[in-house]
């Protein structure tokens, strides 16, 4: 059965590390902060000014003065610090940041990405997705295998404006678990009784099968 | 220490003109100066180009000034939440120039400092890039940005001493110290004035010296975007 | 959130070898590492590369270093008060690059930040600007120059807590912030050290994820360099 | 007569102006502060990291943690603010430091500075010079007019390795107030007392000197 976007924050989950720094966008990213296994210490920076970022606050606690980069109400945890967006930045730029998680519309077979614009449609604006695609040594898409129309989001080559190049490591979405290699989508896991075949289906770019696919352990 | 104190928002704005480049602290609706967009609103201004990260939504922030027709053309990163802001690109009427958020700071950062260009490797191979030098360092392509300038930066601080030391609150910080840095000339509004020695010289975000005007703004309404709560178990 | 305590400066140090760029900060004598200075004497380290504001003075701070042979190059900006680097640097023993002290900093922080360059009009038509592009901005020559990259960053901070979070007292601060996110390795020496939370969030100067190892210092003779004082009416 | 140091920081202080931030450097720059007139607002930086320098401390109370770019031990006045080196210096290149008074060895008649090397002899350093010299708006030197050994430290042309080029607006010395122009050194006050003729045989440069040439009133 296909994840839902919790099952896919899950297993992203657990490609944390311990001591690393991870920055969350927002949507299916977001989640993953609920999923993080015990044993390890894992601190999560927003681009808007916060290291420490911790739940959301209790009813009535909100601060307008506190939120994250989706715009939430958030608090933060003991050890926490805030700073202005050109630190942000040199943190994500200069590559302090261990981890990025972020969504996509589209992922081409050589890792290139797109999630912020539609030409002529919508306009939203890359935020900080070209700073943090362009500057993180671990780059993970969590996303949908396929868009509302059924149509894959793993190609061949983006049709949309890219966010960045040849960026993406790593793809976990409703279906499966890819690695980006040099020789194109390679298959890790599948998700608990999707096929092989349904997930070549699914997959419009070039999928690398090799020997026994496991399900993921979630 | 040198007196940068004026008495309002319109004291603060009236050499404000229509056709200026005005950069405007913010992220979303956190930090942003309430009492000097509502100035701007009121002193309509027009043919404004505005450099500031979002675009408000359709009835605060900078919406307002785009539902007065104001502003000409926007410079942000993220405009996602700003429904009449999509309309008035779409069509046209509005000029866009959308720039990774980092490139935006740093830019911001850099022509306050005397930087005129930098590169970064934000938007290479993306329309960001387009039209813009390329160069390789240590095996990696990168672009060149250059410093964004401004006849006006408006920022919105916590706290703010006479001489314009300003400190900032939380994530109300974002690109306010950047853009006070950058402005030809700076206004700061606070929730808070006091005297020059008041606030600990340690703690200080901005040093005065980037800023030419202060004021206590009137009220802030500090309105919450994404209200986003947890029940206590 | 992540814990980066070490017991000691010896702890801090241990993986430090011979060959190594280190950037200490400092200006003077004023907000440098003394601790790990003397753990780098003790460690017999040499061939070393310092990137460090000043070279102290002949009996402390990197004059140590000097004193015992350890270092095979500066990278400085002013080297005014130390007659034992004057010494080694005319008999060609020690080599030197001056750099700016502007260009230093922003190099330093450029190379945190991830930017490879910057433009800068610091030192055109000048020794410095010998070798490196030119490129005139808004009618005004700058140089190019590029990020500062070492292998350890050394820093003094007066408080911090055991996540890196760190607080500078007075002028101390000087280089300590931009080389602490330089450094592939930054190593954090304070003067107190506390439990995450007991610093006020919006009061750090540099959060703790460009610090990867933090300790008390042992003691701080903190020698002033320059004694000028006035009498009282 | 010629002015001593003081009275060259003395004539400096006549340039400043209400509103004014400025930047000392060390040496007769320094005593520029001790001569403020009372009806103007100057605050002083030091690239070190403070903005709103004020006097030496009283004895006993010296701060090790609070010197200027001079090493030396200093107060801070109310309203002052510390800095790191990286912010300092983005306050001189950006020119939000409108003056900078500053030492020299040497001066050309096109405004060229060196104060910074002797070859094979003396190694100082730039420290901050070379960034305050390119960057500021008005650059006023403070210096002697000539060396301990009688030679002229105006020149066509510097002799010794540059700070800056063409960046010199303004020269005070023992001597002579003189502005640096497109086609000299113009004479613009003569100290009380020198004649024309001593500040002539002083000046190798090109020296231009138009109508009655006033004494400095100090």
């Amino acid at each position: 059965m296909a994840l839902d976007k919790n099952g896919i924050a899950k297993r992203i989950a657990q490609e944390l590390q311990d001591r690393w720094y991870v920055n969350l966008g927002i949507g299916i990213p977001t989640l993953v902060a609920n999923h993080i296994p015990e044993e390890i210490s894992v601190d999560f920076q927003s681009e808007n000014g916060i290291l420490g970022m911790g739940p959301f606050p209790f009813e009535g606690e909100e601060d307008a003065d506190l939120i994250n980069a989706g715009k939430q109400t958030i608090t933060a945890v003991p050890g926490a610090v805030y700073f202005d967006s050109a630190t942000s930045f040199a943190m994500i730029r200069g590559q302090h940041v261990q981890l990025t998680v972020l969504g996509a519309m589209e992922v081409s077979e050589n890792g290139d990405i797109a999630n912020w614009k539609i030409p002529g449609k919508m306009v939203k604006g890359m935020g900080g997705a070209m700073d943090l695609v362009a500057s993180a040594d671990n780059i993970i898409v969590a996303m949908m295998h396929t868009n509302k129309r059924g149509e894959s989001k793993l190609l061949k080559q983006c049709s949309l404006p890219l966010t960045g190049v040849g960026c993406v490591k790593k793809i976990v979405t409703n279906l499966a678990v890819l690695d980006v290699t040099k020789e194109g989508f390679k298959l890790i896991e599948r998700a608990p009784g999707v096929s092989v075949e349904e997930i070549k289906k699914a997959t419009e770019g070039k999928l690398i099968i090799e020997g026994d696919i496991p399900e993921m352990n979630i | 220490m040198i007196n940068k104190v004026v008495a309002s928002a319109e004291e603060a704005c009236k050499e404000i003109q229509s056709g200026m480049t005005i950069m405007l602290g913010g992220f979303g609706l956190c930090g942003i100066p309430e009492n000097c967009i509502s100035e701007l609103v009121k002193l309509k201004v027009n043919n404004l180009t505005c450099i500031s990260n979002n675009a408000g939504v359709d009835d605060f922030g900078l919406g307002f000034l785009l539902q007065h027709r104001q502003i000409k053309k926007m410079v942000s990163s993220y405009v996602g939440e700003n429904d009449e802001f999509e309309r008035q690109m779409l069509s046209g009427e509005l000029e866009v120039d959308l720039i990774p958020q980092g490139s935006l700071a740093e830019r911001c950062r850099a022509a306050g400092a005397g930087i005129p260009a930098f590169y970064t490797p934000a938007g290479y191979g993306t329309e960001v890039g387009e039209g813009k030098e390329v160069r390789v360092f240590d095996g990696k392509p990168h672009i060149l940005e250059e410093a964004l300038t401004a006849d006006y930066a408006i920022v919105k601080a916590w706290k703010g001493d006479k001489t314009g030391n300003l400190i900032f609150k939380g994530t109300a910080r974002n690109f306010n110290p950047a853009m006070a840095m950058a402005g030809e000339i700076t206004i700061a509004e606070v929730e808070e004035l006091v005297e020059p020695g008041e606030l600990d010289p340690n703690q200080i975000h901005i040093p005065g010296i980037f800023i030419q005007k202060i004021f206590k703004g009137h009220s802030y309404e500090k309105r919450i975007e994404q209200r986003t709560t947890r029940k206590k178990d």
